[in-house]
């Protein structure tokens, strides 16, 4: 995988007297302000709720929050359309989940934690399409492929698959989903958990044909503020969730699943 | 049947409750002009628009040649294609050149090729002293010479009978001159005209007849020297009474 | 009568001058202090360097550029296809709604139906209904290319903005036209197409460019079906690098479309308002 | 001159009423003919009960409507708003494009670069810019909340627009209508107020409607900046439920609002032809 | 200095490269009426146009009760506050009532009371014939009515001069009089006058002195009576032998 963003390596000046709940430099003081888009699909979200506590992402958020000394109830959930996430000025949250995956040139824009999670890419597609029965990543070679804008699955597909047509790129889950239902698509690409979730939840004959790596490993971080001092906090929160193995059974009670789809070399 | 090449018989039209129109009978021989006169409002306009189907009548009956052409059966485009029509405010399409004006119809109406109704523009606009104003656009003329040219328009076609609209009312006195001797030549070479007019003196030379309208009647009729001369209509002589007051007569 | 003094002329001539030359000085420089203060206000802000980097960073706009350029030609080519339709179709709508004849009255209301909802619905919902519906309803013949589909949905919503623009245009021609090109023998269909429309058209020009302008802009509305089009090229640049300035190189790709289109326009109103500024000067 | 045959006129009428029955029967067999095969097509289709369970589906609409019904107060508040300084901004900018003294070049250069420049980029780029590049500025004292920075953004945007209508209004009235309001004693500007605007105000309706309606459709963009309004709610309804009947819900608002609004303009137009039509009728 | 109300010196005017105006020099003394006559384009628009400062002049001087008003520093309001005009085409505004139309220049450029000016609206529409219309809109009034509003338009203002330009060229020729008797009455009250007119028996008539604009010069001015009996230039001749061709004179 890629080297550690810029932003991590900071992680070691944080102490655990400056990242007490009193000492943070927060929008609100006394309430730790989290921001996601909407609406937010499962595994990553439930019932579109943030504040319920339930889904990989708001669980992840829950757990960090504890560890800077927050109870759940000084936890305020705002919605950030992606697409303001990383808008230069003030920011209205302390930090945002959002699926995003680290590279180093958002991290110039903003500040990054440390990974929170690697997600695999899957590929989905209905049952009797052209590719329902590929085996590898160069029989999808001349598949029309449908993804999402603002993911890293764009530049998995263009860099990895490398397919003949161009990919077809849609706003949002639902409009990705329909072209699939449409066959205007023969497959979407999205991270492995998304691709569990639409199969069981909202396709029928659906099939995961299988999952790849993207190069350096699509790493998800929360986005803070570029330069912001929580970063600090939020990196030593997560190191001691990974190490304390509650963020490895956040993630295996919400992702489990992920396991069973096959490699595509 | 009579030999007329234009009857009018009976013809009555209203515009929502106001009727206009209220029976008018008149015949338009061959070679013939017959001047309209009347106040404004009377229903000069209306009755010529009537005849050239522009609009439609309520009861009577329109001949042209004969012909019943106010039948609901008879299709207008052919009966204007046979007519020539001027108007008061010359209407000549803004966005074409004068040549364009002239050669629109006989090409697009009367299928003349492209060239040749252009040649006999060209010829005819001459003749009415407008060579070399060819492709310039009407806006250019002053309003003589924009008037001219609408009764060019309404010549290229060969109609068989011509209606003028007030053709020299728009015009500035000392540009109507050039009109009317234009009309009296067309009346020289026999050209059949029903003429709405205010131009009294110019009705009195060159009508056969002079049809007085009052109130959407034909109330008065007759020769023109009579007609100047004796009226013998009170609502005739309060109207040529007016045009003295207003030195037009 | 007096005799005119001699130099009232050079008088009244460089008084005008001077006056003149007062309201320009006056105009620039009240121009340039506005502006220049506006401009130091801002890129004196402690926030500008932050906005110049998310905004008008040369380095992201170098790196996008070309993608974005290339592109552009779906738009270019989509935007000239749906406008030909549009075109067209609006003005079918508008002289169905100009009819008066009673016999056309069930056409009326369609056309005044399509109108009002065509109009009224986001353009965007009319994409999703003809790009993600018609494919659904798994008919055969049907064009099922997004490309084309998101064509249709735009030609449609458009046609209801330029129908009713032609139909003002038509509207502000005076009757006599009409009634002068039967006159000379011309068919209802001829008087139409060679009298009214070329007159009703030039009158509206202004508003038509406008349509025009917003259709080549929303042209990046069938990016939501999947193709790859200028905008939507420069949406993925500016996510995946989290830096607003592809955008804005979209944004000069545009305006290298319509600036030109507007200029040519004025020249072109400017023109034809010397040559057919009406019959009689009043 | 021979009489009139007195059934002449009873022939006629009839002959006239069975000639427009026929056209009205025409008209109607063919459009149901023509709607009604459209419509079997589509409701016969097998994929028709997938469309209209993701299209037209009661029970989704019944749990997005209240929500989004709630949010498109946003929506109504911001039209109103904007929509009175766009009229005012627009008009403004028309009067500096039309004015003709040379000490007005510097102001006229602005205007003409604001509308070519705000008109030719797409909205959705004004709304970024001043939405996130002005609290990025951290000036003090400009305005933060997203709502009002979103209904700038527009207000520039639809001014360019609205002032190329005024412009071609402004035009279209003839220069003698300002020449005898001067001559009763009138300044530039009451001539221009009083006389010159509500005409060509009157002229221009149609077109100004319809930057109305996008206008109304446009506030829809300020969500990227966060607030929730109406249509920013049917997308997440609908993204979240994979049902797009939200957005169908939603364009039913839009059209209890621009229906209306164009069947009133209708009306005005109509009264307005009759009673301005002009001076001589030519 | 003269004792005139309205004096023109040396007027020069251009549009681009054509001289529409070329040295015109005339005067009207209180209660005095000068008809100026000549061919359409002969510049009589323009310079009625240039004495209302709706056009600027290009050279010479025009002074109104002796003050120069073509000074670059005179304000053209105020002057056109002090001088009424009435147009050929009537230039109602169509948007407004006829009573409207008449008390705005009151109320808004003179200041009057609204109510006032409304007030001596009416009692001014009642004295030229115009009671009871006062609510309706120009175009549901004949030509000679509008021309009337058009008229009470320009002397709710009190002017101290009247400037006419061809207020009876676009009236249908019976309703012509009733426009002139008024102007006629205008005359006997005293009012001074400027007019452009193409009616020659009534410029005899009511007209103090006559100026024959020819080409942008008055080449002949005089005693109407002489001029119309014996014009000298052969210019004016002409034209007046054109108006005798369509029956004008
Ligand atoms: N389209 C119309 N709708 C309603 N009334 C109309 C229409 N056209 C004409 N009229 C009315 O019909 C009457 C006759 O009008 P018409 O134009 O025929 O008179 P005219 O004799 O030609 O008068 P003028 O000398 O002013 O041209 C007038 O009272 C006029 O107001
Ligand atoms: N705004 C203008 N621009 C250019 N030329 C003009 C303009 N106004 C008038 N002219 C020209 O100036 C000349 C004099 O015009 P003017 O209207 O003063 O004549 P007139 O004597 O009033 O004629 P008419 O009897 O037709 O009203 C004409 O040749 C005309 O074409
Ligand atoms: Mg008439
Ligand atoms: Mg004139």
């Amino acid at each position: 995988g890629s080297s550690t963003s810029s932003s991590t390596s900071s992680a070691t000046a944080a102490t655990a007297a400056t990242c007490t709940k009193d000492q943070l430099a927060l929008v609100n003081s006394g309430t730790l302000t989290v921001g996601t888009d909407k609406p937010g699909y499962p595994p990553y979200i439930v019932d579109d709720k943030p504040a319920n506590g339930k889904g990989f992402e708001s669980a992840v958020s829950y757990a960090i929050a504890k560890q800077l000394g927050f109870t759940p109830s000084q936890v305020k959930w705002i919605v950030v359309p992606f697409n303001s996430s990383y808008a230069p000025g003030p920011k209205t949250f302390d930090f945002d989940i959002n699926q995003v995956s680290i590279t180093p040139k958002r991290a110039t824009a903003v500040s990054f934690s440390s990974p929170y999670y690697t997600a695999p890419q899957a590929v989905l597609t209905l049952k009797g399409s052209k590719v329902e029965n590929a085996t590898s990543l160069a029989d999808l070679k001349d598949a029309k492929l449908g993804v999402q804008v603002g993911t890293t699955s764009l530049s998995a597909v263009q860099d990895v698959i490398k397919p003949s047509q161009q990919p077809a790129v849609f706003n949002d889950s639902n409009d990705t989903v329909s072209a699939l239902k449409n066959k205007s698509v023969d497959a979407i690409v999205v991270d492995l958990p998304t691709a569990i979730y639409l199969r069981d939840a909202e396709l029928s004959g659906a099939k995961v044909v299988g999952q790849f790596a993207v190069p350096g490993g699509d790493r998800w971080g929360v986005v803070l503020k570029k330069g912001s001092g929580l970063t600090a906090c939020v990196n030593q929160a997560i190191s001691k969730l990974r190490s304390s193995g509650e963020l490895d059974s956040i993630t295996k009670q919400w992702m489990s699943s992920s396991a069973n789809a096959p490699e595509l070399q | 049947m009579s030999d007329a090449v234009l009857e009018v018989r009976g013809v009555t039209k209203s515009y929502g409750d106001v009727q206009v129109l209220r029976g008018i009978d008149l015949a338009v021989r061959e070679h013939e002009a017959i001047a309209l006169i009347g106040a404004s409002g009377s229903g000069k306009s209306t009755l010529l628009r009537c005849i050239d189907l522009l609009d439609d009548i309520d009861d009577g009956d329109v001949f042209l040649d004969g012909e019943v052409i106010t039948d609901p059966a008879c299709e207008p485009v052919q009966v204007r294609r046979r007519l020539g029509m001027v108007f008061q405010a010359f209407n000549l399409f803004p966005h074409m050149t004068i040549l364009e004006n002239v050669a629109l119809a006989p090409e697009r109406a009367h299928g003349v090729d492209r060239r040749e109704a252009r040649e006999r523009g060209r010829e005819l606009l001459a003749r009415f002293g407008l060579a070399g104003r060819e492709d310039e656009y009407p806006d250019r003329l002053s309003g003589g010479q924009q008037q001219r040219v609408a009764l060019v328009r309404a010549l290229a076609t060969r109609p068989r009978a011509l209606l003028l609209d007030e053709i020299t009312s728009a015009l500035d006195p000392e540009l109507v001159g050039e009109v009317l001797s234009l009309v009296r030549d067309l009346k020289a070479e026999g050209m059949t005209m029903l003429i709405a007019t205010h131009e009294m003196g110019f009705a009195r030379e060159v009508a056969n007849e002079v049809c007085f309208l009052h109130d959407g009647q034909i109330i008065e009729h007759g020769d023109p020297e009579r007609m100047f001369t004796a009226p013998e209509r009170e609502e005739t002589q309060r109207f040529l009474r007016r045009l003295l007051d207003a030195r037009r007569l | 009568m007096t005799t005119v003094p001699v130099d009232r002329r050079a008088a009244r001539e460089l008084a005008r001058r001077r006056k003149a030359r007062r309201g320009t000085l006056i105009a620039v420089v009240s121009s340039v202090v506005v502006l220049g203060g506006l401009a130091a206000i801002v890129l004196t802000s402690s926030g500008w360097p932050a906005v110049k980097s998310t905004f008008f960073s040369w380095s992201a706009f170098k790196t996008s550029f070309p993608d974005i350029l290339k592109a552009f030609w779906i738009d270019v080519k989509l935007f000239i296809a749906v406008e030909a339709v549009v075109l067209v179709l609006g003005l079918v709508i508008a002289l169905v709604r100009t009819t008066r004849a009673p016999a056309l009255f069930p056409l009326r209301l369609l056309s005044t139906l399509w109108v009002d909802i065509l109009r009224g619905v986001p353009t965007i919902l009319v994409v999703y209904l003809i790009g993600f519906g018609i494919p659904a309803l798994q008919l055969s013949g049907l064009p099922t290319d997004p490309v084309v589909l998101g064509g249709i949905a735009l030609a449609m919503s458009y046609s209801a903005y330029v129908a009713e623009v032609y139909r003002a245009g038509i509207h502000s021609v005076h009757p006599s036209q009409r009634a002068a090109a039967l006159a000379v023998g011309l068919t209802q269909t001829q008087a139409m197409r060679r009298v009214v429309l070329p007159q009703a058209v030039r009158r509206v020009l202004a508003p038509l460019l406008n349509d025009f302008i917003s259709l080549q802009k929303d042209v990046a509305l069938v990016s939501v079906l999947g193709p790859l089009e200028a905008f939507r090229v420069a949406q993925i640049n500016a996510a995946e690098n989290f830096n607003y300035t592809p955008l804005i190189a979209a944004a000069l790709l545009y305006l290298a479309v319509t600036v030109p289109l507007a200029r040519m326009l004025d020249r072109m109103q400017a023109r034809s308002r010397d040559v057919t500024s009406g019959t009689v000067p009043l």
